[in-house]
């Protein structure tokens, strides 16, 4: 059985939430919690090394129907993917673009992350997503319930019936069992149940009178602050990918001033031109608005070169995608909620598109002043695989090595971005606040992402010097979660299961009668099979409200 | 290169106005999939219901399924793939060799007819039976589908599904893939998943003989497998977990009974439009669930030894 | 060129004076041309028609000629071929000269096909890789053993021709001079010489028939924009007003004179050698050679190399 | 090696003789073992009976012999070298793995009898011969490369988008296949002298026939060619 304490002894600790940066501390565990000193147990001797929170990702894509058809589209990706065998205690899986449920849970904690924002689940087949999640081991999960295309929110919303949609969006939350909401390309997916797409925020969806996709990110954002939910609106804005797109982005931090909302992997909405032929960064208008924007936080999104798949609700763009590779390509939509389209793509280097969207995700990273409110994140696996962060983590860390990837790149695409100006280089502890303390608070996890007394036990620690390839973080020497040696020396040793955050805001009682006839209306299954039962999520945590 | 479109029968219910059946007969098979998802129910954006949507049915051979259908397409046996192919050409205003049409059983004109009104439609929705999928070109014949919805897209909206047998097969493909990354035909007798159909897949390790036990759960391979493949596990121990006696039954070592699941066993079973649908029994069991008679053989075979498997990008000592 | 006859031992070759001077010639780029045809009459049509017109640099930019008849069997597609050899001073000039001429002449004429004789040259140029343009995206490519093909639909059927072609050193401008009493005794040995050296392998004579009449020298002594005008030393007509500034004597009434293009040196001395022997016959007063005071070329071939030595007499 | 789930010494099954070397000889029934010459990138294994599966899978180079029958994935994705089989082969002769883009990619695989299913599906380059023929969708979504095929069963060319494919005798032609014209393609000559000295004869005399040409697929569209030989008279 695992220790009930533990001490950490002669590192150097950066925990910026409690403004420590890179002093020699102890840190004492009883019971998986973080306190002021303990007698006796176990004692490993950091000395030399660097103590981290455990990571926190704030938007990854790592359960779901939309993963799972994923990886029945792509086969060959797992053929040259890192194996898992199976051993007492350890599940057989593969690793690769898109990693089975065991492998992902192996993979995130053998690189110091504990904790991971599943980001996007429709209510119809949450059940799914959490028997995945109860499959990935190791890490604390949560969920964001898709929000911005279920129409019976946008027919409220259209209506004008906001306190209905309130208590709706409530319902819905717990219906899936969610942690918070999320918002993709708002109008749009749906529309594109038509075929068509939602471009212009102040322009009606195809389909409605006056609802535009602007009503839906006011209205949503507003529900998700009035419910008082520890993670704000999280918003995929409109016309992702698409060259031009920052004014787009821009009007929607117009829309939300005033509101809190988090916008997922920016780098994705800040390219300027009109064509893929005039395509570039516009992460310096971007970072300029979003500076100026204090209510709002933000995650990079940053591509790596290599492989990937994209995997998003955003039908259109990557039907768009499809036709742009003509690659393979699968669709899913789900009634009345949403739908989701996967393409697999390879980021190159000689690409100037890819390699604007390379610069873009690093330059916003850059430009953004704030470390708190911008997060490390691809997207995954979307940009690159979460397993990659390492490489990102250089890249911010060391502006001479940037100048030399730069050279790497279509000589065109140099024009097109300002990533060769920018010297700045993060700390240790900007690290530590990219890649856990902000996310953390970002996601109102008060007990992760930092190593004060109270908090959670989830500690990496990392070698005091860079490996062979000049990165510090590839490998961590140690990562506790709860309190537990779970990966030592590269290699996962104890097999724990995580927990699941998940809230529960009040709806009106008469929510689900009102829910009943238009569910049996526009669904196909029974009302009561819908809600998650919650004896379905294992290792709920319900966490409280503002 | 292809694609899987594919959406929720909730999708089919509220928008689709054109609907293809093809190589299936779902009025026999799939009894309630015309009234309660894709052809009688009204839907939000198809409020007269069945007058709202055209019905085509494909298949070789006028069915009862015919007669649900507007429009009735016979083609020739084996000739799916052919017909598939010259749509896929005709969307893109291809040329095609009229002759080479009419051997299929169908003409160039009905098939051109059949392309202006799915470019027309408002919403598309093809649904495929075995007799697409398991007659001459198999995946091929699938596949040849599947593009062609996915292909439709440029024109207007079109999904495309299998119509999935008995069973939980989307169940067990489901969570085949998020445990081994494979939907189906995955070997883990290296520790990690191998996945190649037509190497792999049940069938054909039966025939070659090279599996030499055989554990069955929610099949009967015995009343479907061509003859070696049955002969192969009469000959070897075979244990069948089944709420009654099959034809693989039959031929096993071993049979063990358990609860049906939906009626006297709970869980998760998977539509094939992969919705995951709660069972709740309604009925008690003398018998065990499966579930139960696998965690029981697990921990017993637990008990025994443990084979480690060797990671063979090693090279250790034996080689 | 440098006239002096050479006040030197006598060399004699079959009783001719064999004057112990040397050839001078210059590096330059060559490639081989492979056509094939359905017969071996069109396959060397093709081929005078590509050589046509490329006598000298000077005046042409490309000197080529037709290196030899091939059997089916030792052709890339089995069909009856014909090679031809072509300079230039590089490879990108050369790589022009062949897109140009092949487009033009092997292009356009019945069942030829056309492919690259230097298979193991490392430089390359890509000549199948331009003239597929003009398939206009109809044409279409093969990729055989490390080597691309391009087919490029014709209103006859395809042209098919490989896309790079072997670049390799080569030497431009070997020669000899023939010295003879007459003008019937200097073609019948010129005749002579040109048949002997067309069986060496790896060689061209890019002149009409092998034979130059109208040896040059650089320069002109009254035209200053000319480049090149009559070797005037070698001119027996004027004999009598250059006196001793000729080079000829008395009795050399007519000079002809071979030039030799080749791949290697040991080529271009074998037909050389061929040649000389051959030319030796009644009537022909001397053998000589061009050259410009070794100064401007770096191969030299001296004429005293390409005879058997005389038993000491 | 492996055998089943177990790894095991190479002398339990076979007997070993020899000493470290670029050749390899293996004698007796091998139609079990899999993956033979598998990743190779050089030298010489010749295999006197049968082979197991996926042959010469992703070979870069060297060259195979098998004097007997061998079974599916024989030169799957292989990028070089040459695979001589003397007897039978299974299906997916050169192609590419289950998702994978790219089937052979280079090389030549010759086979004296017959193949199954999808030879040649999805290459992108290289040379297949099949004298025996072969069954259903034989060049499958091919991009590039050659097939020869003594016969064929159906939907020859299915999908392809480049590449060639002759066949030595008439075939069903897929309806979205264009007949173009009746001739002697010149690039054959080159296979033909190629092959030739594989033991490998394609007719190219005019006197004796000529090529019927389609183009396809339609469905895709694609830029491929059937040439379907057509002895005259």
């Amino acid at each position: 059985m695992s220790p009930t304490t533990l001490r950490v002894t002669g590192g150097r600790v950066y925990d910026p939430a409690n403004g420590v940066d890179g002093a020699v501390r102890d840190i004492a565990i009883r019971d998986g919690k973080i306190v002021d000193s303990v007698d006796g147990g176990r004692t490993i001797d950091a000395s030399g090394m660097v103590i981290f929170p455990g990571g926190v990702d704030v938007h990854s894509h790592v359960a779901g129907a939309a993963l799972n058809f994923a990886r029945g589209l792509t086969p060959e990706n797992y053929r040259a993917a890192r194996r898992f065998l199976h051993a007492p205690g350890r599940r057989q899986g593969l690793g690769g673009i898109t990693p089975t449920t065991f492998a992902t849970g192996y993979l995130y904690a053998g690189m110091g992350w504990t904790t991971v924002n599943e980001a996007a689940m429709p209510v119809l087949t949450a059940r799914h997503t959490h028997e995945e999640l109860h499959e990935v081991p190791i890490i604390d999960k949560s969920t964001l319930v898709l929000m911005a295309n279920n129409e019976f929110v946008l027919d409220l919303l259209e209506a004008g019936e906001t306190e209905r949609a309130r208590h709706v969006v409530a319902w819905l939350i717990w219906a899936a069992k969610a942690y918070g909401v999320k918002a993709v390309n708002p109008g749009g997916v749906n529309a594109w149940k038509w075929g068509r797409n939602a471009r212009v925020l102040h322009e009606p969806v195809y389909g409605y009178e006056t609802l535009t996709p602007a009503t839906i990110i006011e209205g949503l954002a507003a529900i998700v602050d009035d419910l008082g939910l520890p993670h704000p609106v999280h918003l995929h804005c409109n016309n992702l990918g698409i060259p031009g797109n920052v004014e787009t982005t821009i009007e929607t931090m117009k829309i939300l001033e005033g509101r809190r909302a988090h916008l997922a992997h920016l780098q994705f909405h800040a390219y300027g031109g009109d064509d893929w032929g005039t395509m570039r960064s516009a992460a310096v208008e971007v970072a300029e608005a979003f500076n100026a924007n204090p209510n709002l936080t933000t995650d990079a999104g940053a591509v790596l070169f290599g492989d990937s798949v994209t995997l998003t609700a955003d039908g259109p763009w990557q039907h768009l995608l499809y036709q742009l590779t003509g690659r393979k390509w699968a669709n899913l939509d789900v009634e009345n909620e949403t739908g989701c389209g996967i393409v697999p793509y390879v980021y190159k280097d000689r690409s100037l598109v890819n390699a604007v969207q390379w610069a873009t995700g690093l330059e916003l990273m850059l430009l953004i002043d704030d470390p708190w409110r911008v997060h490390l994140t691809t997207d995954h696996p979307n940009g690159g695989c979460f397993w990659r962060y390492p490489e990102i983590i250089r890249l911010l860390m060391d502006a001479e090595f940037r100048k030399e990837q730069l050279r790497q790149i279509a000589p065109k695409a140099r024009e097109r971005i300002v990533l060769g100006d920018l010297d700045r280089e993060y700390t240790l502890s900007d690290i530590a606040v990219v890649t856990a303390a902000g996310p953390a608070r970002a996601l109102g996890l008060t007990e992760k992402g930092h190593l004060g007394v109270g908090a959670d036990a989830d500690v990496t620690i990392y070698p005091g010097t860079p490996d062979g390839d000049g990165i510090l973080f590839s490998y961590p020497r140690y990562v506790l979660k709860g309190g537990e040696v779970v990966v030592e020396e590269g290699d996962v040793r104890a097999v724990t299961e995580g927990k699941e955050f998940i809230v529960h805001p009040p709806s009106d009682e008469g929510t689900a009668e009102y829910l009943r006839p238009l569910f049996e209306k526009a669904y196909t299954m029974s009302f009561a099979n819908y809600p998650v039962e919650i004896e379905r999520v294992k290792g709920a945590d319900v966490r409280p409200l503002h | 290169m292809g694609g899987k479109v594919s959406c929720t029968l909730g999708e089919v219910t509220n928008r689709a106005d054109f609907i293809i059946f093809w190589g299936g007969n779902p009025a026999e098979c799939h009894p309630r999939h015309f009234t309660k998802y894709s052809l009688t129910p009204k839907g939000r954006f198809v409020p007269d219901g069945r007058k709202g949507r055209t019905a085509v049915l494909v298949d070789i051979r006028e069915t009862p399924s015919a007669k649900a259908a507007d429009i009735f397409l016979q083609l020739r046996p084996s000739k799916d793939f052919e017909v598939l192919t010259t749509l896929r050409a005709l969307i893109k205003d291809q040329r095609v060799d009229p002759a080479a049409v009419a051997e299929t059983g169908l003409t160039l004109e009905q098939l051109q007819d059949l392309v202006d009104r799915m470019k027309k439609a408002r919403f598309g929705a093809m649904f495929f039976g075995m007799g697409l999928s398991m007659t001459r070109g198999k995946h091929m014949n699938s596949g040849a589908l599947l593009n062609l919805a996915a292909e439709m897209n440029a024109f207007t909206k079109f999904v495309c599904m299998p119509m999935r047998g008995h069973g939980n097969v989307t169940g067990a493909d489901v969570v085949l893939r998020y445990t081994t990354g494979y939907p189906f035909g995955v070997n883990l007798s290296r520790g990690y998943p191998r996945y190649n159909p037509g190497e792999f897949s049940t069938v054909d390790l039966l025939v070659r003989g090279d599996n030499d036990a055989a554990f069955i759960l929610g099949a009967d391979p015995g009343a479907t497998m061509p003859q070696p493949a049955i002969e192969h596990l009469a000959s070897i121990p075979t244990i069948v977990l089944d709420p009654k006696v099959t034809h693989t039954s039959r031929l096993s070592r071993v049979h063990i009974t358990t609860a049906v699941t939906g009626v006297s066993a709970p869980g998760t079973a998977y539509r094939m439009d992969e919705i995951p649908l709660p069972l709740a029994p309604a009925l008690r069991s003398p018998y065990p669930t499966d579930e139960e008679v696998v965690r029981r053989i697990r921990r017993a075979v637990a008990r025994r030894p443990a084979w480690q498997p060797v990671d063979e990008n090693v090279r250790s000592a034996i080689a | 060129m440098d006239t002096k006859e050479q006040a030197s031992p006598l060399i004699e070759h079959k009783g001719v004076r064999i004057e112990d001077t040397f050839a001078e010639a210059f590096g330059m780029r060559g490639a081989r041309v492979v056509i094939t045809a359905r017969s071996p009459e069109w396959a060397r049509t093709a081929a005078q028609s590509l050589t046509g017109f490329a006598t000298s640099v000077i005046g042409c930019k490309l000197e080529a000629g037709i290196e030899a008849d091939w059997p089916a069997r030792e052709t890339p597609d089995g069909r009856p071929g014909v090679s031809v050899l072509v300079f230039a001073f590089d490879a990108d000039g050369l790589a022009k000269r062949l897109i140009e001429r092949i487009g033009q002449t092997v292009l356009t004429c019945p069942t030829t096909a056309c492919f690259d004789g230097l298979p193991d040259a490392e430089d390359r140029v890509n000549v199948g890789g331009m003239l597929r343009h003009f398939g206009d995206r109809f044409q279409s490519s093969k990729f055989l053993d490390g080597k691309r093909y391009w087919r490029i639909p014709v209103m006859e059927g395809e042209f098919l021709i490989e896309e790079s072609f072997g670049v390799r050193k080569a030497i431009g401008g070997g020669n000899m001079l023939i010295l003879a009493r007459d003008a019937d005794a200097a073609l019948e040995a010129a005749e002579a010489a040109v048949r002997a050296m067309r069986g060496v392998r790896g060689i061209v004579l890019p002149f009409p028939g092998g034979v130059v009449r109208s040896g040059s020298k650089v320069g002109a002594r009254h035209y200053k924009k000319m480049i090149a005008s009559t070797n005037d030393a070698y001119c027996p007509t004027l004999k009598g007003r250059l006196g001793p500034e000729s080079a000829l004597s008395e009795e050399v009434n007519s000079v002809l004179e071979i030039v030799v293009d080749g791949l290697d040196r040991a080529a271009i001395e074998a037909a050389l050698r061929a040649g000389v022997d051959a030319a030796c016959r009644a009537g022909v007063v001397a053998i000589s050679a061009g050259n410009y005071g070794g100064k401007l070329g770096k191969h030299h071939f001296h004429l005293r190399e390409l005879v058997p030595a005389k038993p000491e007499a | 090696m492996w055998l089943g789930k177990n790894r095991r010494r190479l002398d339990e099954f076979f007997d070993v003789e020899g000493e470290k070397s670029e050749e390899l000889r293996i004698v007796g029934d091998a139609g079990r073992v899999k993956w033979i010459g598998r990743d190779m990138t050089r030298g010489r294994i010749a295999v006197e009976g049968h082979a197991g599966m996926h042959l010469g899978s992703r070979m870069a180079g060297g060259a195979i012999e098998v004097s007997g029958d061998v079974s599916d994935w024989l030169g799957a994705e292989m990028s070089g070298g040459a695979i001589h089989v003397r007897g039978n082969a299974g299906g997916q002769v050169g192609a590419a793995y289950r998702g994978s883009l790219a089937g052979m990619r280079d090389g030549t695989i010759v086979i004296d009898g017959r193949a199954g299913l999808e030879v040649g599906q999805r290459m992108k380059r290289g040379t297949i011969v099949v004298s025996g023929g072969v069954r259903d969708f034989a060049g499958l979504e091919m991009r590039g490369g050659t097939i020869v095929l003594g016969a064929a069963e159906l939907r020859t060319g299915a999908w392809m988008l480049r590449g060639t494919i002759v066949v030595l005798q008439s075939i069903p032609i897929l309806p979205t296949f264009a007949y173009a014209s009746t001739y002697s393609p010149t690039f054959l000559g080159l296979y033909a002298q190629r092959l030739k000295r594989l033991g490998v004869e394609i007719p190219v005399d005019e006197h004796a026939g000529a090529y019927r040409r389609y183009t396809g697929d339609a469905a895709i569209p694609g830029k491929g060619e059937l040439l379907v030989w057509e002895p005259r008279g």
